[in-house]
């Protein structure tokens, strides 16, 4: 099968869905610049047309009613937002009113309006360029959260939520948007709030939200030559959540770590954790642990960004500590890192 | 603003008429049987300022897409006529549009074009200007129109949406329900802009204004803008000076605030109350009495009907609690 | 003593640091009206001047952003929303830049900026003026965040916060205006990040947050009856947290049931939930259960509010489950209830 | 706008091109240095528009209040000339401001008057009303100035500000750097207002205009506008037409995007950068040239030496992550 990456497979979703259906377009701020957010939507206004994927005013609250009062009325949007951080202005019409317009009209009335945010860390992004936010808007009911970690996941569920009927915000990791993976050619759903084992293991499971999946696989590889078994389990959509799986996971390994890229506290980790100590209550060899950003705002510098974010060798130290491992000399070990291979200015 | 000398055909006063009634009518319903406390949402009244959306309704024809904010009876009886569905939503039952889950400030008949009504104060207007685009794209002829308090123009929201809506030469409608206050606070306490009308000029529309209390001057002043607006291609801003005769909530009054003064209120606008007025007009027009109070009667008639109705309505049970979060297939 | 009710003490609170410090200011839509936020700003303008208690246009947005650059430039502001729902307008400002321009500037910076937001249920208030979103704001480093359940409480802990050189949000339950107690008449404070054990017990540890402390304690008497003996743990504050407090209590009594007034999914009781698990692990007698909202946008009609809302019943429920005993026959009970008491109508 | 004809003292038109030079070769050091990887952090260079800021942080002489966005290198040497705290935060040392964790988009000196800058567009207006606030309430005499892009003009909550800084009567002064681009969009392509300068005129505020490209012309401008600004209690917009020479963010430049012709920027705009038009009056002034380069030769020894203390400077330790969070007494 032919190979795409991750931001390839979101245009080619988007750009597929639009062929598909005349009443799908794309808008947001920079939308069709050159950088085309991340490339993610690259030729898209030359292929459809202005109409049909378009800049806009700097003015995310408005523009976001605006999605909702095109999808109510027959189009079905995306908006883009190049940063969580900025989607943030649009908070009121997605909590007071994207969220409730179905519940309140009896279920009647359909809102399929796609919402996509971009997280994850670049060049010194500093604490307005830096957020997630995942569980402000898990908490929200009458929202759909998705968060996909592959190239082919995130076409099959970007597919998925264009097609669906109801909100649906989907959070991608910039990092993200350079893997590579076979991803089919034709237009295909993943379903919406169904989990994925991206990796079967014994010893402990790890939940890992968007980019630390990556992380965890980098881990995972490390402690496999330690003999330590890692499962790793991507939810993909956060809201709603496929609890049996991960619980299941859970069950059969008895530890479980949950790796998120958001702050910790009151995060979507403290919902999965919650979750699972609930539900494997009395199968745990261990309670659940959480690993996120440092509960600070993001700082720039590069050597307390560092500090700030987890990654691999946080995952590592905390599964041997879990175990009951030794700290293992991970000098050797090469981390991937996108701090090493992004280079400025964004 | 310029009136048009030629009269309105009868049957468009008789119309008018009956629909400032209805929302009268409805109201001053809820005015008596409020403390009964069946009708458990709160209530914000479009008492005296019915004429705003009955006129501009009408002018549109049913082909509106109506947004309205939490003070949206009016507007909601103006485009529906629906009195089935409103008090089934009042008193919370399952054939309300919201199956009671709404209230009063979540009125909507999508179906009918009066989509949605909202309590936060704005929140409405840029979903009107989404709604503008689709049906500019979809060109399905109808016509997104908002109403919205004075007090949303307080609101960045207001600007940014009509930068977008004549961005995109959408022929949304604007108007704004100018009662002079939000809640007790006057406009000049506010805003600075003299005038709204004058300010929203720079924003590439039509700017209307007026300050007659009439139902048939906003019915003109509407059916003109909204042919210019397609015509043109870009919104039309709407200020139609009104009066709120109750308190900003509930179903009382609210003279002991002493914002505004009972005396002049009475002396500026309900002695020349809309309806009164048209009903004074339709006499005018050779109608009689006795065709006038058949008239009223009819529409007396509905209400009470509509209230048995929706008071032998079924209760929407526990089970519906968590249904129609998410949108359910028919 | 003589006797107060909490909104009487919010307003002593803020008369008394008014007159106290001539920085401090009351600003707000709705602030100096008649009903005056549930009286909790009556005469406060007449009392001190429109310059020092002022209505505002309806702009949240930039009302919070005004009361940051006050606040950075020698002023005390206190920002009233009437409902947490209109402050959500204002979610840019608290988390893009409230909550990072101290750590952006080394920690050099004060920024004392009290914002009072409203929650609770009313008459019929619908999806748009019924949220809570405790969490959302827990999430944020750079804010601190209180809840404070009784008169004497919410006195010293408004108090402290307006002298705290931080942001602090402080979130009032409706329907506690009303609760009346013994409060001190001099000002005084009641530190920030300390909890409060509500009522001691053996054989449960409820964590309640605001209002639901009140449903507690109901729940508590009802159980008393039957020889079960409750804790209450009120933590006050809802970050920084006193988790050592609400640890102790739990691994006294083997199990707890967290009692929330908002969403369970992300919510602030996911956050408890989970670290009590993880601190607790081995010392449970039984999972964690979480009470709070039904996963929905609030319906208005009363009956589906009925099923909405948790109470003192829930919360019997949940416990007697939790102990294994059969549902007792409740309908006795003269549950307070403010669906009874408060008429619209709003 | 009216030139004031008498010409401003010598030392002024010195202090202004020593201004003008520091920022500029500020961020010629960033362009040459940027690729070495030392720097990590966005860059949003000022350079081309540096005299807008550096003419109105002159015209306050030091009493300002500053709130700028993501672009602010000019701005904050304009108001603080601290090259050896802009450095430090750049290169992301203890010796800055956020001891590093600001960096480009986040520089700070409230103790010099540069407060904050911000990466949201428009956030720091509304905080500079509430500074101008203070200032009012405390008598500070200091005034809040706000720069801000053009793009910010799009959004709400300027209008919003503008609306509360007239209402409370504050003299704040909201100064847009109108370089007539959004990253790649175009002013038309997302305002629909003519000219903002004209509409912002409904909100009780002065506002001027200049397309001098001209330091004192922004200089005088500045001074009578903030003047009138105490006089009558009211904000004043100033609206400066301005060119950024390189790419929305990085040192390059973006002729590649497209979406700007170079030649006719480079007529335009280059053709009269302000620093080599100040120049050219320092020498009409009867300043030698030798003169002139040791004024330059001194900045550059000036910001030679901050990057030197930079560079030494201890970078934040793991354990500074968690301070500073709140408030730290000193
Ligand atoms: C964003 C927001 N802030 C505050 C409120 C509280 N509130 C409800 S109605 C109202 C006044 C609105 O006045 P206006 O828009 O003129 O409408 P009117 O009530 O006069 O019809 C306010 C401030 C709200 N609903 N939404
Ligand atoms: C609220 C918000 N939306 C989007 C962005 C992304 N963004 C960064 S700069 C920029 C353009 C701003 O243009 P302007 O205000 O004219 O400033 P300039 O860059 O031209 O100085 C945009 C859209 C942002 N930072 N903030
Ligand atoms: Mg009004
Ligand atoms: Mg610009």
């Amino acid at each position: 099968m032919r190979k795409l990456d991750y931001a390839g497979a979101i245009r080619e979703a988007m750009a597929q869905e639009m062929e598909r259906d005349p009443r799908v377009f794309v808008y947001g701020i920079g939308v069709p610049t050159w950088s085309s957010i991340f490339g993610t939507t690259k030729g898209l206004t030359e292929q459809f047309g202005p109409e049909r994927c378009f800049d806009t005013p700097i003015c995310e609250d408005t523009m976001t009613g605006f999605g909702l009062g095109a999808a109510i009325r027959g189009l079905r949007p995306i908006h883009v937002h190049i940063r969580v951080d900025f989607m943030i202005l649009a908070t009121n019409q997605l909590l007071n009113m994207v969220s409730n317009y179905i519940y309140s009209t009896g279920g009647k009335l359909k809102v399929p309006l796609v919402v996509r945010a971009v997280v994850g860390r670049g060049w010194g992004q500093g604490a307005q360029h830096s957020k997630s936010l995942f569980s402000n808007f898990t908490h929200i009911p009458g929202l759909k959260v998705i968060a996909p970690t592959t190239a082919s996941d995130v076409k099959g569920m970007l597919t998925a939520a264009i097609r669906d009927d109801n909100p649906v915000i989907c959070f991608e990791h910039r990092w993200l948007y350079w893997a590579e993976e076979e991803v089919p050619e034709e237009p295909y759903e993943v379903p919406l709030g169904v989990g994925r084992i991206l990796r079967p293991g014994r010893d402990v499971t790890v939940v890992g939200l968007s980019w630390m999946n990556v992380e965890a696989r980098l881990a995972a590889d490390i402690l496999y030559k330690r003999g330590v078994s890692v499962e790793i389990v991507d939810p993909r959509t956060l809201a709603p959540l496929d609890e049996d799986l991960i619980v299941e996971s859970v069950k059969r390994t008895g530890r479980c770590i949950v790796a998120d890229c958001d702050w910790v506290e009151s995060g979507f980790s403290a919902e999965l954790a919650a979750r699972i100590s609930e539900k494997c209550f009395g199968r745990l060899k261990a309670p659940v642990k959480r690993i996120g950003f440092a509960h600070t705002p993001c700082p720039t510098v590069r050597e307390l960004e560092n500090e700030f974010y987890p990654n691999a060798r946080t995952i590592v130290r905390g599964i041997e500590e879990m175990l009951g491992l030794e700290a293992a000399n991970l000098d050797g070990e090469d981390f991937f890192s996108h701090e090493r291979r992004f280079r400025g200015p964004f | 603003m310029t009136l048009d000398p030629e009269p309105l055909p009868k049957t468009t006063s008789i119309q008018l008429f009956k629909s400032l009634f209805l929302a009268r009518r409805s109201e001053e319903y809820i005015v008596k049987h409020y403390p009964e406390n069946l009708m458990r949402t709160p209530m914000h009244m479009s008492m005296g300022q019915e004429f705003v959306s009955v006129g501009v309704c009408a002018a549109l024809e049913g082909k509106a897409d109506v947004f309205a904010s939490y003070r949206s009876h009016a507007a909601f009886l103006a485009q529906t006529h629906d009195t089935d569905l409103f008090f089934s939503e009042l008193y919370g039952r399952s054939s309300g549009t919201g199956e009671g889950k709404g209230g009063s400030m979540h009125l909507a008949s999508p179906g009918q074009g009066h989509i949605l009504s909202s309590g936060v104060v704005a929140t409405q207007i840029p979903v009107a200007v989404g709604a503008g685009f689709a049906n500019m794209r979809l060109g399905t002829g109808r016509t997104a129109v908002v109403f919205f308090g004075d007090g949303a123009a307080d609101a960045g929201v207001f600007w940014e949406s009509l930068n977008v809506a004549a961005l995109y030469r959408l022929p949304v409608m604007f108007v704004c329900e100018d009662n002079g206050y939000a809640v007790d606070t006057p406009r000049e306490a506010r805003q600075v802009p003299a005038s709204l009308t004058e300010a929203v000029k720079a924003f590439v529309c039509d700017s209307y204004e007026d300050d007659s209390g009439d139902v048939e001057s906003v019915y003109r002043l509407a059916r003109g803008a909204v042919e210019k607006a397609h015509r043109e291609r870009r919104p039309a801003f709407l200020n139609v000076k009104c009066c709120r005769y109750l308190e900003h909530v509930g179903t009382g009054d609210d003279w002991h605030w002493g914002y505004r003064d009972k005396a002049a209120v009475e002396r500026e606008w309900i002695s020349r109350d809309a309806l009164l007025q048209q009903r004074v007009r339709l006499a005018s027009l050779q109608m009689s009495e006795s065709a006038i109070v058949a008239v009223e009667d009819e529409i007396d008639r509905a209400i009470r009907a509509s209230v048995a109705k929706a008071s032998q309505a079924p209760i929407p049970g526990p089970e519906r609690l968590y249904a129609g979060v998410f949108h359910e297939k028919a």
